[in-house]
């Protein structure tokens, strides 16, 4: 990992190196903002872990590993920015708002989405690979419209960078130069396929061939990313166009809760990459530059088995939707066949047709 | 009432220049549609009035044209989306079927997919391959989505505005091989609603229903058979998903005989379904099978011998003579 | 007659093997197919055992996991494809459609289009979005397409064989949901043609036909339909595309009555297909409307309720009911 | 046109030019066959054009301004090369021996292909723009596995370079180190569309961000593009993987004859690229250096003329198909709905049935 193409403000260590194009001027207290985030997200990641062995969830995507890549860029976004994510940015929507049980909905079954994109300037999970990015270029096309000095931010991983869909967006992105930030997770696996095979070489070079810039960031280091987010969405609100950022990090757990990483990977890989935690190095720089102490991390711990505690009565009390809720938002405006469906639903007993 | 007399290209052009004046978010985003004015003008001097902004040359990528509808549309933007031909929407299918369709349900109705996407479809142009292709039954099959297909200008004319106003995604067939065609269009209200099934002839002996560019063809069979004392009804289904089947069972119940017409081959297509829903709605007064009258199942051949391939006067007579034969 | 007892899973991974032992030139591409042995894992060990040039892990892009098929097909290789889920073959759409469909056409027989696509296919297994989707009347449309699905180990065992060694391009539909069951395999002959359709049960009463994870919900219809002295014959389609008719005519000749079960929506799909065919080749002799059972018009529901969107028991049943009610 | 990026050999004036990477070895000899293979590329494209205005075609794609590019490229092809163009790629039929008049089979609208790609080694037309890119990088991967000494190339245009296929064939082609070389003719115009609009930087460097390399040479230098045509062959051969070679050009005609440039282009761009002509470049450069004279030249346009008269007789020759003839390879194996449409066209009299 030692790169020169790699922005990196923090070693793996804790220590600051710097870098000159980028540095952090955040102070403690945000710093332990980003701090209280990671922790919150991880614990509610392992949380949705235990609830999904205990049959509680269908499935569950950790994100173990990737907390500083998406508390750094969550943490970079205005409240007036949208932001179209993957299936696995629970740290993202953590920073957007959305509360921590609606995350768990399509998880648990009960939803295709889970939350209200428009209230949360969030969009729903996209899980075609690729496609929201498209989305997210269209969306910044009606920001530029609309002459609003907002960015747009769209999520995807190493895997899905080879969908056309998102290599067409590059193509619009620098085409329409729309205040969009792409914003790629290199977490170095797609489900059993090594970042190796979708590009031989590094995923950001990719966007200056299109004509837009490309920057690797450590990905496990928040204040780096945190910087390089800040500059792009700034950039691209202040109508400078678009840019890739490639966050080079890892996915410490299984690609979900059905996968098994045992059969296509080895075991002193994660163990290299656990010295690199995200946690860990913000902790120590905080401990040793800040002063924080052990109370006041032990607080924090508090604060997320409050949020875990809370989280898991959420999902528990959410019961099996009625199915004819099916028939609901599928269009906006009456339509003879969901009649139809409604109707013989309530006729056949399935529902009562409540509502 | 004002009518005017025009061909369906210009009505189209009238519709959506009036549907731009009307909401300033109207978008049109397609290959060429600026200064050419698409390949078949049908946005002629759109670009030049409403401005680049409003009236989008896309980069050649017909998944982005549709993916970035949908980031409009969430914006609150309503994009007329212009597919060059049939043949090249395919690339797109993905968005539409995967995202079009579903983001009003993912989104529990936060999300409006307030979008047009508009396919010169069918054939008879002398065109090459991917050129004259009729996907309509893709997308009717596909949940979310409506479709839609004039056969007149003054149907074009009112419903490309009715489809920009509607709330759900349209996919919005238009008969390429009619746009030259004129008709007569009542500029001040639109004939029927944009689900609506319309009886264009009536008849008592059997019914024939077909949409777009086929609509002509039935009539001039109607034509031709009321030389010979039969008496066909035309039913123009206007509407491919939801099909309006009130007119047809009406219909139907009334001659008990059924004929289909379409460009497509049959195979689970748009005239399978209306074969199936009226069998079972209609089934004791149906004296014989409902027959479809279809393209074969063959890709589009070359144009030389597209006539042969699409549903003609002849072929269409010949299955009105087969269901009116049935029980003789 | 060598038989033993396995999944379908395992059948299909030694259907596979075998076909590559038999033949050098059949090659796997797919994402995550080689270490990981695919997500359901039905290539397990075969990247193992043939290397890394035959069972091929792709970098995750379905056009481009086809349109490299298509390639390696000029070239003379049989590649099969594994789609990870159903609802992520839209993106290959467009080679599908355009290119696998048409190609041998194109080349006035030049090319061999000699390639499967696996997919898996319906739902049942409590997954998210995208991956319990019944996408095979896209492809039965298209004409140039063959489209196939195994409702049983021996069948998967076979059907992949054979399909592999066709010369015309397939899509192969596999019922997720019955990955996992067990059934025997005649390891020395094949049970059937590939585009056979096969009674799997007979009876007098109604015809009730389905394909992949259907079938089995229908003969478990049946046997409650026993029960109560109710005779249903139970027709497995297999092949989608191109269906077999005779079978299905011979037994709605003798029943009078027909449903259909299919996870799709109804609006022009396989089973609107079926109904029609069959009602204009058995018209005096149905006593009832040809009726559907399908999934509802909508996107697939999250899991804690698609029991109530896939036909189970019971909605069969219901529509046995009312086609035997429709006279009395 | 001045770029230090392009490669070029000899001058709009047919005057050499030396450059560091690329020399032509080629004699006088080779260079006249070059000269006689573009005239007689542009009097086919010019028969076409007329025999479309007599109504005897229903469409054409002119080459006229692309002959170096494609005949430059054409003659680096070894024979076992195989090749996917586009529609436009008259010249490289040329060079593979497909005869005129198959090329013409789909602008009467007689077939969709035209001529036995096998035979040839050059694919049938590809009208969906990008498509091929796919079958190309797949049959490489055939050569690959088949250990052959064997290269691919395809073509596509500046506009189907923003499709997705074409870009997820810049993936797989890397990925698998794919004997093939990317041929793209920016030819300036997609239709009405600028190219300008497809890329705001050289498309040639695109290919570099996929981790391969990318030339733009000058597409109207008939000795540039077969130099670096058969460096980037000979390195696909030889297990250098793939190139991208974008050959810089111009559309000197219409998109097909039933386009109407005036409405998006000014008379004056075509101007300035018509004193950049492929074929005078060469002729000049044959006449000072070489000493070709007159009668040389004539002797080609009076091959030419041959060719195009038998052309035009092959032509108006191709009688309409019998409508019969749809229902053939349409499967490889029989298909009931195939013999059910042939039983209904002889039963309608459409068709007499024979075959
Ligand atoms: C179009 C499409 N194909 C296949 C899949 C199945 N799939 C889900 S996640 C995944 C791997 C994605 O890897 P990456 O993009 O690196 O994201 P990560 O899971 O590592 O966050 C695959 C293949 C899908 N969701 N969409
Ligand atoms: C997928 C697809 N979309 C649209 C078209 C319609 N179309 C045909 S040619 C063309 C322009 C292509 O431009 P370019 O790739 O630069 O090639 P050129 O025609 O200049 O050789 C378009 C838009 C098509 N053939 N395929
Ligand atoms: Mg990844
Ligand atoms: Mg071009």
């Amino acid at each position: 990992m030692i790169d020169e193409e790699l922005v990196q403000l923090l070693t793996p260590e804790g220590e600051r190196v710097s870098h000159p194009d980028y540095q952090s001027t955040l102070g403690g207290d945000e710093i332990f903002g980003f701090f209280r985030d990671m922790a919150i997200v991880r614990r509610l990641c392992n949380e949705s872990t235990s609830l999904q062995r205990q049959g509680q969830l269908a499935l569950w995507a950790p994100v173990q590993g990737q907390e500083a890549a998406q508390i750094g860029a969550g943490r970079a976004l205005a409240p007036m920015d949208f932001t179209f994510p993957s299936y696995r940015e629970h740290g993202i929507a953590w920073c957007r708002g959305v509360p921590p049980e609606d995350m768990l909905r399509i998880f648990r079954a009960v939803s295709n989405g889970g939350w209200d994109p428009q209230k949360y300037r969030h969009s729903v999970p996209t899980v075609v690979l690729g496609n929201q990015a498209l989305h997210a270029v269209g969306y910044a096309m009606g920001v530029q419209r609309d002459g609003a000095e907002e960015a747009v931010m769209t999520f995807f991983g190493d895997g899905a960078s080879s969908q056309g869909d998102v290599l067409e967006s590059f193509v619009w992105a620098a085409s329409f130069n729309a205040p969009v930030v792409f914003f790629c997770q290199n977490n170095q696996w797609g489900i059993s396929t090594p970042s190796s095979l979708q590009s031989k070489v590094p995923l950001f070079r990719r966007a200056r061939g299109f004509g837009f810039p490309g920057v690797r960031v450590d990905g496990n280091d928040v204040l780096a990313v945190h910087e390089v987010t800040k500059r792009a969405l700034e950039n691209a609100r202040l109508g400078g166009g678009p840019t890739l950022i490639e966050a080079y990090t890892y996915r410490m757990g299984a690609h979900t809760t059905s996968d098994d990483p045992t059969r296509y990977r080895i075991d002193a890989e994660v163990e290299v990459w656990k010295h690199r935690d995200p946690i860990e190095r913000v902790k120590s720089l905080l401990v040793h530059e800040y002063g924080f102490k052990t109370k006041d991390f032990d607080e924090v711990g508090d604060e997320a088995d409050v949020m875990a505690l809370k989280l898991r009565e959420d999902v528990l009390a959410m019961g099996r939707p009625d199915p004819i809720t099916m028939f609901d938002d599928v269009y906006a405006a009456p339509h003879p066949l969901i009649d139809e469906g409604r109707r013989e639903m309530i006729e056949l007993g399935i529902s009562g047709g409540s509502r | 009432m004002a009518t005017t007399t025009m061909t369906m290209a210009k009505a189209l052009n009238d519709g959506l220049r009036r549907a731009m004046e009307k909401n300033k978010k109207v978008l049109l985003m397609g290959e060429d549609i600026g200064k050419l004015g698409g390949v078949f003008r049908i946005t002629d001097g759109l670009q030049k009035d409403f401005g680049e902004d409003r009236v989008i040359d896309a980069p050649l990528a017909e998944s982005a044209i549709v993916g970035t509808a949908v980031g409009l549309a969430i914006r609150g933007y309503r994009t007329v989306c212009e597919i060059q031909f049939d043949g090249f929407v395919y690339p797109a299918f993905d968005q539409i079927v995967s995202q079009v369709a579903k983001l009003h349900k993912r989104s529990d109705g936060s999300y409006t997919m307030g979008l047009v996407i508009r396919i010169p479809f069918q054939g008879g142009i002398g065109a090459i391959e991917h050129h004259s292709e009729s996907p309509e039954a893709y997308f009717a099959q596909t949940a979310g989505l409506r479709v839609v297909s004039c056969s007149t200008p003054n149907d074009a004319y009112w419903m490309i505005q009715q489809a920009i106003e509607h709330d759900d995604p349209i996919i919005f067939c238009e008969p390429k091989s009619r746009y030259w065609e004129k008709g007569e269009v009542d500029l001040d209200t639109p004939p029927h609603g944009l689900f609506d099934a319309v009886v264009r002839r009536e008849g008592s002996d059997v019914t024939v229903i077909g949409y777009g560019s086929s609509v002509k063809t039935i009539l001039r069979a109607a034509d031709t058979a009321a030389a010979e004392n039969l008496s066909i009804e035309v039913i123009d289904a206007r509407s491919i998903a939801p099909l309006d089947l009130g007119p047809m069972i009406k219909s139907v119940e009334k001659t008990g005989r059924l004929v289909v017409v379409q460009e497509a081959p049959n195979t689970a297509s748009v005239g399978s379904e209306i074969v199936t829903e009226l069998t079972e709605r209609c089934f004791y007064s149906l004296r014989a099978p409902g027959i479809r009258v279809s393209g074969y199942h063959v890709p589009y051949p070359p144009s030389r011998i597209e006539d042969e391939y699409r549903p003609n006067v002849d072929r269409i007579l010949d299955a009105v003579d087969r269901v009116m034969g049935f029980e003789s």
